[in-house]
């Protein structure tokens, strides 16, 4: 009987996940079960709390800025060791940040250095018109345990953005030797350096030893040197790809898999009442209702957004569709996050007053094409065509009609919504990569962008200022004022924080979920 | 005692949703050791069914009874279990089909099949069956027998195909051979080859033919015996050559009445039966042919006709039979005729040509 | 020309039908990406003939001889590959289609299966019809209807036939449908392709003399092809016997019964058996050894000489033999005259194999299995 | 013979010269393009616009298919833009998987579906054959994706008897050198590793067969009546051979012509059923690849793949048509 | 036994006889059609079948006026019963005879008004391949039978286009298709409609080449009749039965194809008209908590598909020319 492992295969952890890692290299990755990969076998100078969003020491024991607020200073730890053996020091952080500072050819490409580009912006030289100056101006090593990093402004991005796993620290020889930079092919014929496809070599509690790509499983092992704070419990942790829901459900059930990632709601109480053992993440995305004010000119009068927000029930959406957990949201960002401003103007179902908002408005014939998406499932939004059905039936509960139009996730819409006009109305998310509240509505709202279609130079304005102040209390401020105007103008209608949860087996214990999805393995055991 | 007696040979064949085929219905007549025996009569009279029936051969499916006796050598072939047939068969009785092409297994080569016939039932195998293969085709008149055993079916002419059928029928050397239209599917040249063969083989060995055909041409040149069928009864038994001379029944006339013969003059009328075998009237009701039988009285309906043996050795099935040439109800036969035909009143008037629709499509 | 070509076409001639030098071969080809020809099967490989108005020719031969072949090029339905087909003076070989179509109305064909050459989804009305409608005959739906009765009383038929389908039919009626089609159209000339081959004897009978009285009546041009000797013999006033895609022997039906003089022919004729013991038993038969050779590959010289129990060491083998006129025969033999006075003896042949052409199926025809099944 | 294989392998190049110029105008016809799919919602139009550029996709269709053809030509396929691996090795990692549950489907689907068909027309009208024939019905109709549900649910949630996911227990150390599992399984002497990629097949197997097998029971049935109607049957009865030797001999041999037909033409559904099977059953294999790379526009993946595809579905029908020549000698490849 | 009743058994017999040659002149004849028909309503599997098809066919056309609830009608979560994402989805009641569906909806009136789409989409979609196919196969088989040289090379052609079809996965076709058109009803029908393009195509190909080597076609063209007619009025009708005997049997097939491709997500995604396929698809979420939610559709889609395929099988046997006399 395969279900029940072993003692001796008590060490071993198979995890189901969705989708296969595209690459080991963090550098060059976005996608989530990348990065996943990359926090068990790199670390980074500093992290997220565990089970948090608050920055925590990493490899950097302390971090301060000068008084510019631009040049940061990072004591980091010492006796490190890479798994390749050799140190980890100062000089290898210059190396790192050198190595995607100096990028050239396609690793300037967006979707080869993705996360670099959205934090730094561009690179030492710049290969595309469209590339910003780099944030990032130079790194110093003092000596083996201290490093400058000279940023070319204030930014609210540091020093938070560092915790993402894309700023991880390789091992200098490892890079030299695999030819970590060398993303080799014609343009139309990328194909990435043996580094980031065999060898990722880190500092972190576990080692790289085998992608299974004939068996979509990916091994790592317990780097028995670890000098950091506890060594892996696991010996032996798989990643294993399960791209169906259901496939994965089942495969725990089996016994096949000790726990697996992205829980559909409805499985998270039975299996929770069957005695898996279910993690919630706290909730750090937002679903929000986008509405383009260039789609339809009725959608640029402020009545008729409010109508629309008035218009949905979306607390009966909460209670019916989303996990345990899930809140309404009155704002673009969840509460956890510094900024969050308790006293925005909120918007409660009410369909007399939307009808009315409407009749003001002279909208009271209002058809809208309200794309949403197929063939996905996200953290913010677990099921996009049940979403789309309460949500219409609400609109036209207010006679608003709705024409929907279904759109396969990638390419179409992604398309649609972010670079047409021909969507009046969408549903999006976000989850934010790190503890800022910049990272979600500066991402959404900071300058003119064709998914909202609207152009409002005074709130882009603000914030400008508030991502170059440097002190994080005045930021904070700024924060709270820009969700209220936010919500005053009401470019969209935010909709819900939903816990997305992460089930493991009955025996296993020791994982804390973590907003930012940053689960250490590392704390993993099975319980005799 | 003759090698093989038939009595009262029936066939029906019952299926769901169709009328009950009463396919072959009392059919009696004997062969005797070295003798050629024909059954003669048009499509559908029930020549193949009776052959079948005699070899076991009939598909086993519900619905298809067989009734009567057949009497091989003490051994009623009718009665005889499933195993010890398959043991009669091929060594005591063997059979020669229509078609020699589809006859044949398309997939094995023409050596095996006969060799298996041999290690079946002579127990030869390996080199002396292939020997022996060899042989008989080489008997048979297939030239450069030892290449032929490797060949396929497809790749010999019809009238290799055909000989290498007699090839496996002959192998065990069987007392009796029933050849179900050995030569309806070949040119006439080849015909005549294989005619020629058989009857050799039937000088040489002794074993009794029962030779089943529609061409009496051929019956006129090699049976000792002629059985004439129609619509599952014998309706006129005799000799070949008094059957010939003086045929009885009016259906064997009317067959000869209907066959052009190369040494008639060109447009010499045919005087063709008239109507078609589908214009049956069941046995039970009467005589089978009496709609299409232009001698048909009173008489002819009702009762079915008794056997009438007569003393030339000749049986026939009518109450209304052709008188014998130069008999003195030749001259008398016109009136005879007509005279009851008008008594009959409405089966006479109907053009027996107009019978409508085949009626072994309609549903019981 | 050869010297068999006695009768002197003219404008108006006695003869209906006149076919010189007349060749069909059909290519075989195969070839590693484009097919390309690698022979012919020589069906019909030369043949002269005609028939005169109102008689009836007949045509004799085995099987795959070229009999059908020859019939269907004559009525243009296979195109020749040379010579003339001269109909009614008029050559049918260089015709544009559109008037050939105009002149199929005067030849009409009969075939041998009268259930795979009727249209199983056509009644019998719609049958008889679609030929009028083809040539514009009859103005309306009754003057068809009329035509149509007429010719149903012709050949037999009841009235109440019309609204039948041929499966209804029992096999002499569908000939007899397959004949009334023919005769819709009032044709000249029919080309009866083994009429009664497929029927019973007694049948067989029934439409041969419906046959010979639709002649008489209405003055009809006959080709009948047949391999049943007696049967040609019975309706024919002259014969053509054919072997492998040529006529061997051309004579009147008596004389070539009386006096055979190709070996091919006397063979054929001793061949057929004749239902009378007396005939039977005093019957010398001439056996021929083997099967007929493949028309795509014939014998050199003369194409009977691979089984001829006259054939002789010169010229058979070597010269193909044309046809000569012999008393009131045409015959192709080197030997005839010898022959016939007894002169040459004929002597023991023995068989050779000969391969049946084409008969196995190529991959490319084995069809799909039309079977349901989603996979999904 | 060898005539017929180099004729059909060239006429193999026209053909796939066709399918290459369709396939690229199609599927460079689909709306949208890779970059949105590597982007996701973090994507800005000009990020997009700097990968199109970046993978030449916005050059002339003409000068992009010229780019794949050179390439093509020298037999490479270039490399998937979704996993930046090359075409080929993504190829002979995932193929192995889809051959290994296809041949796993076809042999249950052959191994029970011919005897049950022959034993179904030996006992024409009884409850056997009633039986096989309505299960046949019902394994058509019935959606694989739901019956691998069930299938997993009953064996491997429940009894769990069978594992309900992947090609073999990650946990095993097992050699990789085909990637064919059970093959390296076997080559390298671990028994136990090829002994799990067996055991992770049954399952996967059993819902992809359940169509074939459909098919075949009722193929093999009518072709085994078929066959006993015909003369040579009779003929080999009139010999008095025994039963077994006339079902062996002359039934079976004659029957399996359709049937090897049939089991050519089920190779190409197959494919198709391993999309879905290969989804549910979290096996790694070409089906579910290729629907993702549908989704991802990833261009070098789609036309490789087809490419290759339709190359192995003519060698496949070339080896069915040989096949046929050893069951049939009537049948003349040329 | 009497003389007089021995002569009244004759008259009986005399009478028989009379009818057996007796002119059935006011009968009409039957047809081919009409045969198969008759052997059809003998055959238990098509009256299974066709009882089966009727009930759907019935359900699908007033199916809808009679449903309790409307289809889109979300009354489980207005009255807060289904919290789906909380894994509650009650079951059946007296009210709600199935159950609600994963957004609240009254399950039963989903399964009745899904029938009608689920018609829609297999009769639509198989009258697309079936249109295409026979078009294609159509003139191809016309141009192989009597078109000459010319009708080789477009033959030739053609069936080249139709192999390649053939050679590609038929879902990933439907994929890609899919992906093209996006989701949606008509992309479905579309999808699985062409999908069965190269079976129709090549079946009426193979069958009208057949077809115009017989006798009968040699008979018209021997009357004169025109090459375009004899392909219309001969050779096609008679090349039909297989065809038609497909089409039953892909509309079965289609039915479960539209399933596989809502699975992949490819279904029509507009919940507003109800449709098996995507109810089935829809379930999969929540198959851990109420199975019932795709077993109701599947059940009724596997028993609508076999109603089609007993149907399309028994037609295939009475339409079988080996059958015929
Ligand atoms: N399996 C069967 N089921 C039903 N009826 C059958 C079956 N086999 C034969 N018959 C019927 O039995 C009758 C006699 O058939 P049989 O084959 O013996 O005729 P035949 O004299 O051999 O004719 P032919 O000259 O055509 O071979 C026919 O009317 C036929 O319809
Ligand atoms: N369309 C064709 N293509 C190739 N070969 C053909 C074609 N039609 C006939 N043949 C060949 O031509 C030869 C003569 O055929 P034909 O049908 O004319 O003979 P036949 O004398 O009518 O024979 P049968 O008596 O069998 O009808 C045969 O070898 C045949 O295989
Ligand atoms: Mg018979
Ligand atoms: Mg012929």
């Amino acid at each position: 009987d395969r279900g029940e492992s072993g003692a001796s295969q008590k060490d071993t952890l198979v995890f189901g996940v969705a989708g296969d890692p595209k690459v080991l290299d963090p550098s060059l990755a976005s996608d989530g079960e990348s990065l996943r990969v990359a926090r068990q076998v790199f670390e980074t100078l500093v992290r997220p709390e565990e089970g948090g969003t608050k920055i925590t020491p990493g490899l950097a024991e302390s971090w301060t800025p000068d008084s510019t607020g631009t040049v940061w200073t990072f004591k980091l730890r010492s006796g490190v060791k890479f798994h390749d053996g050799t140190d980890f020091n100062a000089e290898a952080v210059c190396v790192n940040f050198n190595r995607w500072y100096n990028a050239t050819g396609l690793m300037q490409s967006p979707d080869v250095t993705p996360y670099w580009q959205d934090v730094m912006g561009g690179f030492a030289k710049n290969e595309r018109d469209d590339l910003p100056e780099s944030l990032f101006k130079s790194c110093t090593a003092k000596d083996a345990t201290t490093v400058d990093l000279a940023f070319t402004r204030v930014s609210s991005k540091v020093p938070a953005a560092l915790m993402l796993p894309s700023f991880s620290i390789h091992s200098p020889k490892a890079l030299e030797e695999y030819k970590a930079s060398a993303i080799g092919g014609s343009a139309d014929n990328v194909q990435y350096p043996s580094y980031a496809m065999e060898h990722p070599t880190g500092t972190g509690p576990f080692k790289f030893k085998s992608w299974d790509v004939a068996n979509k499983t990916l091994t790592l092992e317990r780097n028995e040197d670890y000098s950091g704070t506890q060594k892996a419990k696991l010996k032996t942790l798989i990643f294993k790809t399960i791209s169906d829901e259901n496939a994965r459900k089942q495969a725990l059930r089996s016994g096949d898999i000790q726990g697996y990632d992205l829980v559909g709601p409805a499985d998270v109480e039975p299996l929770k009442n069957e005695g898996f053992n279910m993690l919630t993440r706290p909730a750090f995305n937002i679903l929000y209702l986008a509405i383009n004010q260039k789609g339809n000119p009725k959608l640029a009068d402020i009545k008729v957004r409010q109508a629309i927000a008035y218009a949905l029930n979306r607390q009966a959406l909460v209670d019916s569709k989303l996990p345990p957990g899930a809140k309404v949201a009155t704002q673009f960002m969840p509460d956890t996050v510094e900024g969050w401003n308790p006293t925005v103007t909120t918007y409660d179902y009410n369909v007399d007053k939307a009808k009315q908002l409407l009749a003001e408005a002279g909208a009271t014939n209002l058809t809208l094409r309200f794309h949403y998406p197929t063939e996905v499932t996200r953290p913010y939004m677990p099921n996009p065509k049940d979403i789309f059905e309460l949500l219409s039936t609400d609109l036209q509960a207010v006679g608003i009609k709705v024409q929907g139009i279904p759109l396969k996730w990638t390419p179409d819409y992604l398309n649609a919504t972010s670079s047409g006009s021909d969507h009046d109305l969408h549903f999006l998310g976000w989850t934010g990569d790190y503890g800022d509240a910049y990272n979600f509505i500066g991402t959404m709202f900071d300058r003119q962008k064709p998914e909202w279609g609207f152009n409002n130079p005074a709130l882009f304005a603000l914030f400008k200022q508030a991502d170059s102040t440097a002190d994080s209390a005045a930021r904070f401020e700024l924060y709270k004022q820009l969700n209220a105007e936010v919500m005053k103008f009401l470019p969209g209608v935010p909709i819900s924080h939903s816990p997305p949860a992460i089930v493991f087996g009955k025996d296993v214990t020791g994982v804390k979920a973590s907003p930012l999805t940053d689960e250490r393995f590392a704390t993993a055991e099975f319980k005799s | 005692m003759a090698l093989l007696d038939v009595e009262d040979l029936s066939v029906t064949f019952r299926q769901r949703g169709k009328r009950t085929v009463r396919a072959v219905d009392g059919v009696s007549f004997s062969v005797d050791t070295g003798e050629v025996v024909g059954l003669v009569g048009e499509s559908g009279c029930g020549k193949s069914v009776t052959s079948l029936a005699l070899m076991g051969l009939l598909p086993r499916q519900p619905g298809i009874s067989v009734g009567g006796k057949a009497d091989f050598d003490g051994t009623d072939l009718l009665r005889v279990d499933r195993r010890a047939m398959r043991d009669i068969r091929g060594r005591d009785v063997a059979m020669i089909f229509q078609d020699p092409l589809s006859s044949l297994n398309p997939v094995i080569p023409i050596g095996r099949q006969v060799t298996e016939v041999l290690s079946r039932h002579r127990g030869l195998s390996g080199d002396a069956a292939r020997k022996e293969a060899a042989a008989l085709l080489e008997r048979v008149g297939i030239p450069d027998p030892t290449r032929r055993l490797k060949e396929y079916p497809h790749q010999l002419s019809g009238g290799m195909r055909q000989r290498a059928l007699i090839a496996i029928a002959v192998a065990c050397q069987p007392r009796l051979l029933i050849a179900d239209e050995p030569t309806t599917a070949l040119d006439v040249t080849i015909q005549a080859q294989i005619l020629e063969l058989l009857k050799d083989l039937v000088r040489d060995s002794g074993t009794a033919l029962v030779m089943i055909t529609h061409d009496l041409g051929v019956v006129a040149g090699m049976c000792d015996t002629v059985n004439v069928l129609y619509a599952g009864r014998v309706v006129e038994t005799a000799r070949r050559r008094p059957l010939f001379a003086e045929p009885r029944h009016p259906y064997t006339v009317g067959l000869l009445g209907s066959i052009p013969r190369l040494d008639a003059g060109r447009g010499d009328k045919l005087s063709p039966i008239p109507g078609s075998v589908r214009d049956v009237l069941p046995w039970a009701d009467g005589c089978a042919f009496a709609p299409r039988c232009d001698r048909q009285v009173e008489a002819c309906v009702g009762e079915p006709p008794q056997l009438v043996l007569t003393h030339t050795d000749r049986t026939y099935r009518c109450v209304n039979p052709v008188p014998p040439i130069g008999s003195p109800a030749a001259a008398a036969e016109p009136a005879a005729a007509a005279e009851p035909a008008a008594e009959a009143g409405p089966v006479t008037e109907e053009k027996p040509s107009t019978v409508p629709a085949p009626r072994e499509e309609e549903s019981a | 020309m050869t010297d068999g070509n006695v009768s002197v076409p003219s404008e108006r001639g006695e003869n209906l039908v006149e076919v010189r030098d007349l060749k069909v071969h059909f290519p075989i080809s195969r070839g590693v990406i484009f097919d390309r020809v690698v022979g012919h099967v020589k069906a019909v490989d030369g043949v002269d003939l005609s028939i005169p108005r109102g008689k009836t020719y007949g045509l004799v031969g085995e099987s795959g001889c070229g009999k059908s072949t020859l019939g269907r090029a004559l009525l243009q339905l296979t195109p020749p590959t040379s010579g003339q087909v001269n109909f009614d003076g008029v050559e049918l070989t260089t015709l544009p289609p559109n008037k050939m179509r105009s002149m199929r109305r005067r030849m009409q064909m009969i075939f041998q299966d009268p259930m795979s050459s009727l249209d199983p989804r056509q009644n019998v009305e719609s049958i008889l019809v679609e030929g009028l409608q083809a040539h514009g005959i009859g103005a309306d739906r009754t003057a068809r209807r009329e035509i149509i009765t007429k010719t149903l009383d012709a050949v037999g038929l009841p009235k109440w036939a019309l609204s039948r389908y041929p499966h209804e039919f029992s096999g002499g009626q569908r000939q007899r449908i397959g004949i009334a089609r023919a005769l819709v159209l009032g044709p000249d000339l029919i080309v009866a392709d083994e009429p009664v081959s497929a029927l019973d004897v007694s049948i067989q009978a029934q439409v041969v003399n419906l046959l010979d009285e639709l002649q008489t009546e209405l003055g009809l041009t006959y080709l009948v092809i047949a391999h049943d000797l007696a049967v040609v013999r019975h309706i024919s006033d002259t014969i053509g016997v054919m072997y492998l895609g040529a006529l061997v022997e051309e004579a009147p039906g008596d004389r070539l019964y009386r006096e055979p003089l190709h070996p091919y022919t006397r063979a054929l004729m001793s061949a057929v058996p004749v239902p009378d013991p007396e005939v039977e038993d005093r019957r010398e038969r001439i056996l021929l050894a083997g099967d007929l050779p493949s028309p795509a590959n014939p014998p050199t010289g003369c194409r009977f000489h691979t089984r001829c129990p006259w054939a002789q060491p010169t010229r058979c083998a070597e010269e193909r033999p044309v046809l000569r006129q012999i008393g009131d025969s045409r015959v192709a033999c080197h030997w005839a005259e010898p022959i016939a006075s007894g002169e040459l003896r004929p002597h023991k042949v023995s068989a050779q194999i000969v391969r049946p052409e084409d008969e196995g199926d190529t991959p490319g025809m084995v069809s799909a299995p039309s079977e349901p099944g989603s996979f999904v | 013979m060898i005539r017929f294989i180099v004729r059909r392998l060239l006429q193999l190049i026209p053909a796939l010269f066709g399918l290459s110029i369709l396939l690229f105008i199609w599927l460079h016809r689909l709306p949208g393009g890779p970059e949105t799919a590597i982007l996701g919602e973090r994507g800005t139009p000009e990020m997009r616009a700097a990968i199109r550029h970046n993978l030449g996709l916005d050059e002339p269709i003409l000068v992009q298919y010229g780019r794949f053809m050179r390439r093509m030509i020298r037999l490479d396929l270039g490399s998937s833009i979704a996993t930046k691996r090359e075409v080929t090795t993504e190829f002979l990692q995932r193929f192995p998987g889809t051959v290994e549950l296809a041949v796993t489907a076809l042999i249950i689907a052959i191994a029970v579906g011919i005897p049950l068909g022959y034993l179904a027309a030996r006992r024409r009208g009884k409850l056997l054959d009633h039986v096989s024939v309505a299960g046949s019905l019902i394994g058509v109709c019935i959606p694989v994706f739901f019956l691998a549900y069930v299938l997993k649910a009953i064996f491997a949630e429940n009894l769990h008897l069978f594992p309900s996911s992947g090609r073999q227990d990650p946990t095993i150390e097992a050699t990789r050198i085909t990637n064919f599992f059970v093959l390296d399984g076997l080559m390298t002497r671990e028994w136990d590793a090829a002994a799990d990629a067996i055991w992770h097949l049954v399952l996967p197997g059993l819902a992809l067969a359940s169509i074939p097998l459909a098919i075949i029971v009722r193929i093999t049935r009518a072709s085994v009546l078929e066959v006993l109607g015909e003369d040579f049957v009779r003929t080999a009865e009139a010999k008095g051979l025994t039963e077994r030797v006339v079902r062996q001999r002359h039934v079976l041999r004659n029957a399996m012509l359709p049937v090897a037909t049939t089991i050519g033409l089920l190779t190409g559904g197959l494919l198709s059923g391993a999309v879905l099977t290969e989804t549910v059953f979290a096996f790694s294999g070409i089906g579910a690849f290729i629907a993702d790379s549908i989704s991802q526009r990833d261009y070098p993946v789609l036309m490789g793949f087809i490419m290759i595809i339709a190359v192995l579905f003519v060698l496949v029908n070339l080896i069915v048509d040989l096949s046929y020549s050893l069951i049939d000698p009537r049948v003349r490849v040329r | 036994m009497t003389i007089t009743e021995r002569a009244r058994k004759k008259a009986e017999k005399l009478d028989r006889l009379g009818e057996l040659s007796a002119v059935r002149d006011e009968e009409r004849g039957v047809s081919l059609w009409q045969e198969a028909f008759r052997r059809l309503r003998r055959n238990p599997a098509a009256i299974v079948g066709t009882v089966v098809l009727g009930l759907f066919v019935l359900v699908a056309i007033v199916g809808p006026i009679f449903v309790p609830y409307g289809p889109t009608d979300t009354i489980g979560i207005r009255e807060g019963l289904v919290k789906s994402g909380q894994g509650i989805i009650p079951g059946s009641s007296a009210d709600h005879w199935l159950g609600f569906d994963h957004q609240g909806r009254d399950e039963f009136s989903r399964l009745i008004v899904g029938a009608r789409q689920t018609l829609l989409v297999g009769v639509v979609s198989t009258l697309i391949g079936l249109a295409i196919g026979a078009l294609v196969g159509g003139i191809a088989g016309a141009a192989a039978g009597l078109g000459g040289r010319w009708g080789r090379w477009l033959d030739t052609g053609l069936m080249r286009i139709v192999d390649m079809l053939l050679a590609l996965p038929s879902l990933l076709l439907a994929v890609s298709i899919a992906a093209l058109l996006g989701a949606s009803l008509t992309t479905v029908m579309i999808a699985v409609g062409v999908v069965s393009v190269p079976v129709f195509a090549r079946l009426l190909r193979g069958s009208m080449i057949a077809q115009s080597n017989t006798d009968y076609v040699l008979a018209a063209t021997s009357l004169g009749v025109r090459r375009s007619k004899i392909a219309l009025s001969h050779v096609l009708p008679n090349s039909l039965a297989p065809v038609i005997v497909q089409a039953t049997l892909t509309l079965a097939t289609a039915i479960i194809e539209a399933a596989a491709l809502s699975f992949l997500g490819l279904g029509n995604p507009d919940s507003a008209v109800p449709e098996w396929g995507v109810m089935l698809a829809d379930a999969q979420p929540y198959l851990g908590i109420r199975p019932a939610l795709a077993i109701y559709p599947a059940v009724a889609i596997i028993i609508t598909a076999l109603g089609f395929t007993l149907l399309g099988e028994a037609m295939r046997e009475a339409l079988d020319p080996k059958l015929r006399k």
